[in-house]
């Protein structure tokens, strides 16, 4: 018998593969890479997920429509208000019910706010991911302000559960539109030193352009949403494209860049920080008058038939598909959830960048994981 | 001579991008006052969280230990994860007629997910949140609350 | 273009398939056999040119399996909704469509590893979330005494 | 107590001040060394030094290590709007100390297939080229372990023994991380070493020597920065840089990068292990900043501008150990600034500012100072 004598210097030989995650600093949660390096440069990387798998499509069919919002708020709960108004509005729309304006837009303003907290969150953790420690505290010092004011009006800080089919469940805190204005006020200058600080930093410019490119072609066939997708110009936004709640009725562009590398993802998240707070000083001033939440039966039974409602979270386009078949239950729930989409393409744009470069890229995704296991 | 120019000017605007971001942070550090900081346990006096916070669910019973829980059940049925727990009793009212009343309503924090459903059905309006954030016991039974007082009545007026 | 040429557009390029005109996007019934086919016309053709698949979800509908597709163009921002079926619950197959639309991997990955739909011709058909002695739980028929609690 | 001083120190030399007698330690080191002569004979003499200053180095090298993770925990918290350490004892002063005891009871972790001798032995190599270094360091006048007529030369050879110990503690943890770690830490010393010694030797070209004692001599009238003007101060610069380099401290902690490797080379260490490591690279940090301090801003010479009698006079009322001291936390806290503002630079980038940016400047700069040194255009 001929013995095969092993090739030591083929590349399959000289892999190193290292097991990022579940438990690393840099993965956000229980996200398990498996690497493999040559030396330094990533060769390709494979995501182990299902670590907090809870089976929320399942749970959801067992429950009631009300109750589906408290586990949409365990899934992106970085932006749970958004999650929920995204089940509330297929809901609405199933019944075909008149939202009243005042429940709309105390929603748009609730989601930007949601949108800025979550990325200051993400500036505040790629930053840390860089190397920056001090990013970290800038970030998570001015979330609390829109925490406070989150906790002030729904009582909850991170996880609000404030909308429910109809509606919302409380009315807006008296101090709500104060307050909201003292943090635009706050923030528009507080801004510019995150610039100051991270994005005009040249190690930072070093870090991250050119870094992980992902082409338009690319990102359509991926199916990358949000700012990660924004970056390589696929005009990705639901609020424009299929305009929900209040967002036809307000200007804001759609921050659109080209690069589609780690600084444009970056610059994308900071620029819509700006529109955010736009978008919220044309309705902060003018919420309508009216009931916070309409009437609802006491049982909620959505005519039979299939829903599709796409909502843009801070992190992509989430659609909530309910298939229902007439009882108070949903007969099937998808949720299309944007970071289980846009962590498919992790490995299609880390390949041939070293491991700091991994660390930069899955931080300019803003991958938030049980958002992917749900 | 051009490349050489550029060179310098890189390392000039480098530098320059590099001291603009320690004026940031060695502004903040000469600013002792825009510390955010809360020294937690020493505060507790004056820390006050906001009425609307999601605290723990609580039965509130006035000064005569009434509460104005019915024991329909409507919380229970909508609570997801089958936190809340009725159980009822009949009694026999003054006037000799029977009647539901609870006799015990169990509450489970340990799987409250502060979705606010069940203060929020609730027909006469007798659950509410209190403000209480310190949780941790010892003990996971300590978790499973009987939220009505021993020896509390329906109050008067409430159906 | 809207729903109505939509549908002519889709029967000019198959008589057979049943359109159905739903509540928000129009509908199309596909043979699982002709699916791979539609899939890459809808894709390629000119006038088409769904190039964004949004979203993949596979159903059970009690009977049947299912697979929905939802697709979008981004050019002319128009909608289409495919649904194929198939009633072998015991090795339900598909083609896949990973290599039109690479976001199908994971999608499909998940359907499989959540309802035990199988895609041909899919690069790495592994189980996503659960690990191999799960069975699919998302199915109606899935049974599981210990993780499901019902009162 | 004071007078009696005074007195009797002002019988000996009448034209110096007081204070200028007293903050002069040769003679209080020179009193030890001859009444130890009288008592026995120079061997234990000898010996007996060497433990005294052993024992002093150790007890300095505890609390500089102790204060130091103490401020950088502060100074960090303060760049970041916290309060950092304020639970142990007033403003949390004992904070570190209470650390110091947690990591003393802590289990040392045996690590499975590890290479027992060299993981063990790792740590030790690491806080020995620390401690060695700290010998040559003049603290102040005459407050000296040794005086080595090659002082620059012997802490810069010393203090960059410690990456064997670090390679070695990434080699035998059969860490995939710490070998990483351990690799960057090697390439990137290997480079860095070269910038610190063009960095000084801008300094050595000025001062003509390389013994410590006669480079903080030399700078009585003037510290060296400013005496070099221009070229001085990239040197400066350029030895900071590169000195945060090779004490792995961020933005260059590619070795540890604890977003990327976890912790780097010392994954695997606990208890006392890791606190070695801790304790060196604060160790380290206070031995580079010492040395900028020494070469550059004039050790414990205090400040003075030329005509300002009354200025210098009370410039020199301070303590030229105090001087010393404030010098080098000055620097450390330079150093300490950089690491909480700037993000981690990649491995490769690291290199190329070596290679690229700090090599060459440090070239011409060397050129420069000679030059200016041969027409005598310094001050």
């Amino acid at each position: 018998m001929e013995e095969k004598v092993k090739d030591i210097t083929s590349d399959e030989q000289q892999e190193y593969v290292i097991n990022m995650g579940p438990q690393h600093p840099s993965t956000h949660g229980v996200l398990r890479l498996v690497v493999s390096l040559k030396g330094e440069i990533v060769k390709n990387i494979e995501p182990h997920i299902g670590y907090i798998h809870r089976g929320i499509e399942k749970m959801c069919e067992s429950i009631t429509y009300p109750q589906i919002i408290h586990l949409t708020d365990r899934m992106d709960y970085l932006s749970a208000h958004i999650n929920n108004e995204a089940v509330c509005l297929n809901v609405e729309k199933a019944l075909e019910m008149d939202i009243p304006d005042r429940i709309k837009v105390i929603r748009t303003i609730m989601s930007e706010l949601t949108r800025i907290q979550s990325h200051q969150l993400w500036w505040a953790s790629f930053g840390m991911d860089l190397g920056g420690l001090t990013c970290f505290f800038y970030g998570l010092r001015d979330r609390e302000k829109i925490l406070d004011i989150f906790e002030e009006t729904c009582g909850g800080r991170m996880l609000v559960s404030y909308n429910c089919p109809g509606g919302v469940m409380y009315d807006i805190h008296p101090n709500f539109q104060k307050r909201v204005k003292e943090f635009i006020k706050y923030f528009r200058k507080i801004l510019p030193e995150y610039d100051q600080l991270l994005s005009g930093n040249v190690i930072f410019h070093e870090r991250s352009k050119g870094i992980g490119k992902l082409s338009l072609e690319d990102a359509i066939s991926y199916g990358v949403t949000g700012p990660s997708g924004r970056a390589s110009g696929f005009s990705c936004d639901v609020r424009k494209h299929e305009p929900y709640s209040a967002y036809d009725r307000i200007i804001f562009k759609e921050i659109l860049h080209t690069e589609g590398d780690t600084f444009s993802r970056y610059i994308t998240r900071i620029d819509e920080m700006w529109e955010s707070m736009n978008i919220i000083e044309q309705l902060i001033d003018n919420i309508p008058e009216g009931p916070y939440s309409v009437k609802m039966k006491p049982v909620i039974k959505l005519p039979e038939g299939e829903y599709y409602q796409r909502v843009e979270t801070a992190r992509g386009e989430l659609g909530v598909y309910i298939i229902s078949d007439g009882n108070k239950n949903p007969y099937r729930v998808k949720f299309r959830s944007p970071n289980f989409v846009n962590l498919s393409v992790f490995n299609h744009i880390t390949k041939g960048f070293k491991i700091a470069d991994l660390v930069a890229i899955g931080g300019s995704l803003d991958l938030v994981i049980p958002d992917i296991d749900r | 001579m051009r490349s050489i120019i550029n060179y310098l000017k890189e390392i000039i605007l480098g530098v320059w991008s590099l001291l603009k971001g320690m004026k940031v942070t060695g502004s903040y550090f000469f600013r002792p006052s825009t510390i955010v900081t809360q020294k937690y346990p020493s505060n507790r006096k004056d820390l006050v969280m906001f009425e609307r916070f999601k605290g723990e669910v609580v039965m509130p019973h006035n000064e005569k230990n009434e509460h104005k829980c019915t024991g329909c059940g409507i919380c229970e049925l909508n609570c997801p994860n089958g936190t809340i727990e009725v159980i009822s009793k009949t009694i026999i009212t003054e006037d000799g007629k029977k009647k539901r009343a609870i006799d015990k309503h169990i509450y489970r924090l340990g799987m409250c997910t502060f979705c606010a459903l069940c203060v929020k059905t609730c027909p006469s309006n007798a659950l509410a949140f209190s403000q209480k954030f310190e949780h941790a016991v010892f003990n996971r039974a300590h978790l499973i609350k009987t939220l009505n007082k021993p020896g509390s009545q329906l109050m008067k007026g409430v159906e | 273009m809207d729903k109505i040429q939509l549908g002519e557009f889709i029967k000019s390029i198959d008589q057979d398939l049943e359109i159905k005109e739903g509540k928000q996007y129009l509908e199309v019934i596909v043979p699982a056999l002709k699916l791979y086919s539609l899939a890459k016309q809808l894709r390629d053709k000119k006038e088409a040119q769904f190039d964004y698949l949004f979203c993949l979800s596979g159903v059970d509908y009690g009977q049947d399996l299912g697979v929905v597709y939802h697709l979008r163009s981004t050019i002319y921002d128009h909608v289409i909704v495919l649904k194929t079926r198939t009633a072998d619950r015991e090795n339900p197959k598909f083609d896949s469509v990973s290599d039109i639309w690479k976001t199908a991997d994971f999608h499909e990955r998940e359907a499989f590893d959540l309802l035990g739909i199988r895609f041909a011709n899919h690069p790495d058909l592994r189980r996503l979330f659960l690990d191999s002695s799960w069975g699919f739980p998302l199915r109606k028929d899935y049974v599981d005494d210990i993780n499901i609690v019902t009162k | 107590m004071l007078p009696e001083i005074v007195a009797l120190n002002t019988s000996s030399s009448l034209s110096v001040p007081w204070w200028k007698v007293v903050y002069d330690f040769l003679p209080l080191t020179q009193w030890i060394d001859s009444s130890l002569h009288n008592a026995m004979s120079p061997f234990w003499t000898t010996v007996t030094e060497m433990l005294i200053i052993g024992v002093l180095i150790l007890l300095f090298y505890a609390l500089v290590g102790l204060f130091l993770v103490y401020a950088e925990r502060k100074v960090c918290a303060f760049m970041q709007n916290r309060l950092g350490p304020n639970r142990v004892g007033p403003f949390g002063i004992f904070q570190t100390i209470a650390d110091l005891f947690k990591l003393l009871f802590k289990e040392l972790v045996p690590i499975k297939n590890a290479d027992g001798f060299l993981f063990n032995l790792a740590p030790f190599i690491v806080i020995i080229a620390s401690f060695m270094a700290i010998a040559a360091i003049p603290f102040a006048k005459g407050l000296h372990a040794i005086d080595l007529n090659i002082g620059v030369l012997y802490v810069i050879a010393v203090s960059a023994m410690g990456v064997i110990g670090v390679l070695l503690a990434g080699w035998s943890s059969n860490n995939k991380y710490s070998l990483i770690g351990a690799m960057r830490s090697g390439a990137q010393i290997v480079s860095y070493e070269l910038s610190v010694g063009l960095a000084i030797i801008t300094i050595v070209i000025m001062a003509g020597s390389m013994q410590l004692s006669v480079i903080v001599e030399a700078q009585r009238d003037g510290w060296f920065i400013f005496k070099g003007h221009i070229p001085a101060f990239i040197a400066f610069i350029i030895f900071l840089i590169s000195s945060t380099a090779e004490t792995n401290r961020g933005p260059f902690d590619l070795a540890e990068a604890e977003s990327e490797l976890t912790a780097g080379y010392h994954t695997e260490y606990s208890g006392i292990k890791f606190a070695f490591f801790f304790l060196a690279e604060y160790i380290n940090m206070f031995i580079v900043a010492s040395i900028a301090a020494t070469v550059f801003l004039g050790g414990w010479m205090p400040f003075h501008v030329g005509p300002w009698e009354g200025f210098n006079h009370i410039m020199d009322f301070i303590p030229p150990f105090i001087w010393y001291i404030g010098k080098t936390f000055f620097v450390i806290f330079l150093m300490m600034w950089f690491k909480w503002t700037f993000p981690r630079l990649r491995i490769d980038q690291l290199l190329t500012l070596e290679w690229k940016y700090l090599l060459p400047i440090n070239l011409v700069n060397v050129l420069i100072m000679a030059f200016i040194v041969l027409m005598g255009w310094h001050f």
